[in-house]
């Protein structure tokens, strides 16, 4: 057995270093981290419960949640089976240029998104190249939640492939020729047990593209359109109640924003964890 | 079902895997594929089951031609050396999925399928752990629950990949006395493929003998003991002294083959106690012989050991022993 | 399957990459060049370098530090602290640099100690480089966390019993163990660094040549009509992130490792 | 610093420059200006939050009203300067695709079905809060009541299928995204359009009535006192009022103070019937009623 | 340098991995502690090695206290399990390591460290891998380097941690007589891990027996073997026939000292022949009783099996026999 992480010690620990190395994580986390969003707490709580609720609850803001979370949550959807095509055809074929696209992947994670959003925005708006056989075609994806989606689609594709791939590479060639062996078709063979290996990283892949694109704002201001009720995104929101000088109210509905994030990331997490306990080895 | 394989040959890019492999194993026999490691014992299980097409040559299953047959078509149960169970389904639903993904009128009722995964596992001595996951069982539960997997379509051949191979050797030891009972019970034709020499003595009816792609020996255990037909078989199933050797040729005796006495005798080489290891039934020694000869094991009874010390001066000679041309080891 | 993918990269990925190059070199090389010389764009290089050159060391030491923590100690609070190190990932940058204004900002509750005490955090360099700071905190740790803790304790505390310090045993085993993903760590870091927008357009006040980063600035051109000069700065960006992934992909090579 | 808003940025380019060439003449010293530009109301944000600006000039006094309230200049600074502290005017009207295909030339227009209207969003753009407020104004006197004036908008809005954060952006998606029929647009920022992006796409449609918008300046007392810059900043305000500025001012599409100037580009600036945001009780009142949370607006937007 | 270790208690959590534990080893000597798996082997080594704090108990180092010292202060050469080699330095850095990371006068100059490091490699035979890196060697070679890197800094003592664990037979037992002779060469006190009770049998000159934590035995292996002190032990050195067993007190026999006859004869019990496999040297012979008692299996020399065939009646009789209280197995 190894005798890894879990190793509570009274005394001492023999590497050196835990006091040094966690006294120091944990202060910069508490200055860059922590305090900030307790500050951002605070102010919220400036308005009272009554308060709160009033801001979080109106209309509006209910409206740009739902759009947030709704577009945040089509476009992770539409990430996992693209992303699962991408991540199988990178590990199990020979592609000429696989580098490349293997490369490319990250562009979006690297790439700044404001640049994203009026890259794409000039793409899909009705006189781009994407956009305008798309117009023809009677479909507008500029300034609709369609062109939220795909800006979306675009900033949470890494996160699933990336999250796919090393577990494909892991999964190898056995439990589908066991499957193929006791008579299962390639078709019964994928969605029976290569599928169903995958849904951990799966999920997780999911998860973190839901929390990177619910708050995605650079990108998406750009194609949004910014109808309220409509294509209004709850960080523009944010951004317009500060221009009203409402700071309280921006401060609530960023702490909506974070308790639905945060409560969306530990529910995966969770979920993820008892999906992958039982497959672990 | 007997397994006929005809002039199998397999090439991985240049590298050559089999060459010119033909086995029959007869209907109900135990075989053990017995090598080193990249022998390519892996490749000859993976060809029959239809995993991997051979370059050349033609595989029958109970004198049908299968070659061009999926691996499913077979009539196989394959269990892989690292067990390649579903992590994501239960022990249950291991043993049940070659019956679920059958097909139409072949495929059993739940009911039928519940009962006969069930009796399955408490053939394997597992029916309290239907509803665990792999993770939850031990190396030899889940080398069992493969097992039960592989059975479970009924197969009219198994196939094992050194189905021992990640256990300790308690454990190990344990499941080969119990796959031996299996197929005493079950009678499928079966082959299985290990490294470990004791193995394949102890529980097969006959034993294969790969080398570098090729059989070099093929027998029933004593006769692959006994003649080894090479200096390779010989090293591969037991311990070696070589007792002398020249340019042409060799000549190779087993430690239990050296008869040690005291005083001088026609055909004994003088040698030196070097060390006494004595331990249960069976006394190891170490001889120095002189000159550049190469020292020697000997293994007495231990009861015979008594007369001997270390430092002693002895008479060596063999009782039996194996010659071999040079060339060909 | 693979057709597929070559459809699905092309559209998403290559197309955004090359509309960017073909818009910013629309008018030729010249514009391009001039647009990349005016004195807001280079002093916007400058700021989102020194962004950089502040953000990722500050991150990569807090990274390696928090991974040492977690992966080589067990600790009552542990997955709490590995939590906390996630949580940034999950908030959106506006709200990043909105914490930052609450707490800074003349309103804020540090806002009167620093204006009386003539601090500019906020709108000058130093918030920018604690929003970028924040935007990318987790990204050094997060990679380095599980490479660590596949490593275990075992080369450590080789290096120990053979009698190396624990800073020996640090710079001369752990340190090279963990290079490779400390360098891609790195290079993510910064070029999340390199491209934030939202964070940095809350605290920046945007004031040309003085709080502008370049993403600032590609928006700002862009605003004033000036789509070439904007997309040449844009590219001037993408060829970072282009830089980045060779980078990336000369480090997995070197290292024969696939993925994180 | 001058800290400005976003239609704004040629404009003070030239004074900027004409101002620190006249300044040197002046003093001997050389002057560095820095400018900032944004949404109106964010820009008075960062004022407020801190961002140390000598001068704002932004697109409502409402904004400079705000950063009054924080005592950072006082409650009186529209009095400093002639003309209510606004150098210069302009006004909102309707910039429309070439030969005008949907025919529109009044705001009664916009709200016929099938007619695309561009316009930013009140609620983070001053700009479009000038545009509201003229809609308003005409459908409040063609219509004759408030409810008339609220149906009309709300009309109105239901054609807008783009809501750009600022007017930079309202102009950029019509201009070059080719969405939208008819964009309301600050008269300097259609003049702009059709002279800059589109040479003969585009052409002016100026409506029978329209607000006068009056863009406010003033320099922030606390700053320019703590920077010591108080005598450039006065002096950088009123070289606003001087014919040299009030030139630039015209050359940049804004309707100038000065008569004569105004004289010289008459042809420029067509003589539109104008009120002005006084009707509405001023700025304070206007932005309480029409665009708090739970104003007009949210009601005409909620209507939809 | 002799080890002592007194009383020693370590908890891990609430799971107690070591209690009481008492441990004297003299100079020189070279030790094994066997086990089952999770029975404190490691621990016990660590806590030795200064990896591990006790939490009870002191360890003594040639008689001085070093309970509070830290791993590189104590002079112990530590051989990990699973080798822990520097992956990203050479065999020769990592032979260095120990000496190069010396402060001060300590650390040798540079071509002392060459020299030294060149001289342990050409121990271990690996000279000629010096610039190889440990991706492009074998386990067996592997572990050689971590024996070599173990004793640049001269240890006092070596430990070593299931040495062979990760090894295929063939190269442990290679390894295991190479470990002697260098233990015979050097002899520095040395304890290695082991749960193969054969490989501790073989070259240890005292065997510790774990068991849940705790010291079961402690002896020469002669001893250990030959008078098991508890049922534990003796199934754990060998296979173990249950000759009878009741409510108190159970008789367990090898298979090597049951005696067969054809006739019956004082104190044998009937037996029914079930399975001959002969192999090598010795015949394995499955024999079943009348009633419930358990089967038995027979170890005879192969001379002797020609007398039995499977089916035949014997008659069994034990030549040595253990009897132990149940409650103490
Ligand atoms: N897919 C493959 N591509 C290339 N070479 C292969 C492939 N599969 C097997 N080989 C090579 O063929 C040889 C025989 O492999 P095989 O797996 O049959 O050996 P084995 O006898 O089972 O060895 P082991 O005991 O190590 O499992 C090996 O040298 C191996 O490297
Ligand atoms: N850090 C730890 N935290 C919790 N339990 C531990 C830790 N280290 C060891 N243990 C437990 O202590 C017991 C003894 O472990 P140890 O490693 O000493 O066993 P071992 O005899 O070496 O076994 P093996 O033969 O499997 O290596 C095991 O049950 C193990 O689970
Ligand atoms: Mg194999
Ligand atoms: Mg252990």
């Amino acid at each position: 057995m190894t005798t890894l992480p879990s190793r509570r010690q009274a005394r001492r620990h023999v590497l050196p270093g835990l006091p040094l190395t966690l006294g120091y994580a944990t202060l910069y986390l508490s200055l860059i981290v922590l305090i900030p969003l307790a500050a951002l707490i605070l102010k919220a709580a400036t308005l009272g419960a009554d308060g709160f609720l009033d801001a979080v609850t109106s209309p509006r803001v209910l409206a740009a949640l739902r759009v947030s979370f709704f577009t945040a949550l089509a476009a992770s959807l539409i990430n996992v089976p693209i992303g699962l095509t991408i991540a199988w055809t990178l590990t199990r074929y020979r592609v000429p240029g696989r580098r490349l696209i293997d490369a490319l992947i990250d562009l979006p994670f690297a790439l700044p998104t404001a640049v994203a959003g009026i890259t794409l925005t000039t793409l899909l708006a009705p006189n781009g190249w994407l956009g305008a056989p798309l117009a023809e075609a009677g479909i507008r994806v500029a300034y609709t939640p369609l062109g939220i989606i795909v800006a979306l689609t675009f900033i949470g594709l890494p996160f699933v492939v990336r999250s796919l791939q090393p577990v494909l590479e892991d999964l190898g060639p056995e439990p589908e020729e066991a499957a193929r062996s006791l008579g299962a078709t390639p078709t019964q063979t994928f969605w029976r047990v290569t599928l169903p290996a995958l849904y951990p990283a799966l999920l997780s892949g999911f998860t973190l593209a839901l929390a990177r694109t619910v708050g995605e704002y650079g990108s998406v201001v750009f194609i949004s359109g910014n109808l309220p009720f409509k294509t209004e995104i709850a960080p523009l929101l944010i951004v317009g109640k500060l221009e009203q000088y409402d700071y309280a109210g921006a401060a609530a509905v960023a702490v909506a924003m974070l308790v639905i994030s945060v409560a969306l990331l530990l529910a995966a997490n969770t979920a993820q964890a008892r999906l992958s306990r039982r497959g672990e080895r | 079902m007997s397994i006929d394989v005809t002039q199998i040959g397999k090439q991985f890019g240049t590298f050559t895997a089999l060459s010119d492999v033909t086995l029959h194993v007869p209907d109900g026999q135990l075989v053990a594929l017995l090598g080193p490691s990249g022998s390519g014992k892996t490749t000859l299980l993976r060809v029959i089951a239809g995993l991997e097409t051979p370059d050349t040559g033609r595989v029958h299953l109970a004198g049908q031609d299968v070659t061009h047959a999926g691996p499913g078509e077979r009539g196989i149960g394959f269990v892989f050396q690292h067990y390649a169970l579903f992590k994501h389904m239960t022990v249950f639903e291991n043993v049940a999925f070659g019956l679920k993904v059958k097909r139409g009128a072949a495929r059993p009722t739940a009911a039928t399928i519940r009962e006969k995964v069930m009796r399955l596992l408490s053939l394997v001595q597992l029916d309290w752990a239907a509803a665990r996951y792999p993770s939850q069982l031990s190396g030899g539960q889940r080398q069992r629950v493969a097992l039960a997997r592989a059975l479970a379509v009924e197969p009219r051949v198994l196939l094992l990949d050194e189905p021992f191979g990640a256990l300790d050797a308690a454990v190990r030891q344990e499941l080969r006395d119990w796959l031996r009972q299996l197929h005493n019970e079950l009678h499928v034709t079966s082959v299985f493929v290990t490294h470990d020499q004791e193995e394949a003595l102890e529980i097969a009816d006959r034993i294969v003998v790969f080398n570098a792609g090729r059989i070099e020996q093929e027998g029933t255990p004593g006769d692959v003991y006994h003649h080894p037909a090479s200096a390779f078989t010989y090293r591969f199933l037991g311990r070696a002294n070589v007792w002398q050797t020249d340019a042409r040729e060799q000549t190779l005796v087993r430690p239990h083959d050296l008869h040690l006495s005291p005083e001088p005798a026609p055909g004994a080489v003088p040698a030196q106690i070097v060390r006494v290891h004595q331990v249960g039934p069976t006394a190891r020694l170490e001889l120095s012989r002189a000159g550049d000869l190469p020292s020697l094991e000997a293994h007495l009874p231990a009861r015979d050991v008594q007369a001997f010390q270390v430092g002693q001066q002895v008479y060596v000679s063999p009782t039996a022993q194996q010659t071999y041309s040079v060339t060909s080891s | 399957m693979v057709t597929l993918t070559l459809v699905l990269v092309g559209l998403l990925l290559l197309l955004p990459l090359l509309l960017v190059f073909i818009t910013a070199l629309r008018s030729g090389l010249g514009p391009y060049l001039q647009a990349l010389q005016l004195p807001d764009t280079q002093a916007a290089v400058r700021l989102s370098l020194l962004t950089v050159l502040i953000a990722v060391p500050l991150n990569t030491v807090f990274g390696v530090s928090a991974a040492w923590a977690t992966a080589k100690f067990d600790f009552p609070g542990r997955s709490l602290l590995l939590t906390l190190i996630d949580l940034p990932l999950a908030i959106s940058p506006v709200i990043s640099g909105l914490v930052y204004v609450l707490l800074f900002g003349r309103q804020g509750w540090l806002g009167p100690w620093l204006e009386a005490n003539d601090l500019k955090i906020i709108f000058a360099p130093a918030g920018i480089i604690l929003a970028t700071t924040f935007v990318t905190f987790a990204y050094v740790a997060r990679e380095l966390i599980p490479v660590m803790q596949a490593q275990g304790r075992d080369d450590e505390e080789a290096a120990l019993t053979l009698g190396a310090s624990g800073w020996q045993t640090f710079m001369r085993v752990t340190l090279p163990n963990i290079r490779w993903a400390l360098l891609y760590g790195v290079i993510m870091c910064n070029a999340r660094a390199l491209g934030e927008f939202g964070a940095v357009s809350v605290v920046s006040g945007k004031i040309r040549g003085l709080t502008n980063t370049l993403p600032l600035h590609v928006e700002i051109l862009y605003n004033e009509y000036q789509t070439v000069a904007a997309f040449a700065v844009a590219s001037l960006l993408a060829l970072f992130a282009l830089l980045t992934l060779a980078l990336k992909a000369l480090i997995e090579a070197r290292t024969g490792r696939a993925h994180t | 610093l001058n800290v400005s808003y976003d239609p704004t940025r040629e404009l003070y380019q030239d004074i900027n420059a004409a101002f620190a060439k006249q300044w040197q003449a002046k003093t001997g010293d050389t002057l560095k200006i820095n400018n900032s530009h944004g949404g109106s109301g964010s820009q008075a944000r960062s004022v407020i939050d801190g961002l140390e600006a000598d001068i704002v000039t932004l697109a409502l006094a409402y904004d400079i009203d705000a950063i009054a309230d924080k005592g950072l200049l006082p409650e009186s600074w529209q009095k400093r300067l002639a003309y209510n502290s606004s150098p210069y005017t302009s006004t909102i009207v309707f910039l429309v695709r070439k030969g005008n295909p949907k025919g529109i030339k009044d705001w009664s227009d916009l709200v016929k079905p099938g007619v695309q209207v561009i316009t930013p969003n009140p609620k983070t753009s001053g700009g479009a809060r000038w545009n509201f407020l003229a809609a308003w104004g005409w459908a409040q006197r063609k219509l004759g009541s408030e409810a008339a004036a609220k149906d009309y908008t709300t009309r109105l809005f239901k054609n807008v299928p783009v809501l750009d954060s600022g007017a930079r952006g309202s102009t950029t998606t019509f201009v070059e995204r080719g969405i939208g029929d008819v964009l309301i647009a600050w008269e300097n920022e259609a003049l702009l359009a059709t002279r800059e992006l589109g040479e003969g796409k585009f052409q002016i449609v100026v409506p029978s009535v329209s607000i006068l918008a009056e863009p406010p300046v003033a320099w922030i007392d606390k700053n320019v006192t703590k920077h010591k810059t108080e005598k450039v900043a006065k002096a950088y305000l009123q070289f606003l009022y001087t014919p040299e500025a009030q030139e630039l001012i015209a050359k940049n599409y804004y309707r100038p103070r000065s008569q004569d100037v105004a004289a010289k580009y008459a042809a420029q600036f067509p003589k539109v019937n104008l009120f002005s945001i006084a009707q509405f009780g001023g700025w304070r009142a206007a932005q309480k009623k029409f665009f708090a949370d739970g104003g007009v607006f949210d009601q005409v937007y909620s209507g939809r």
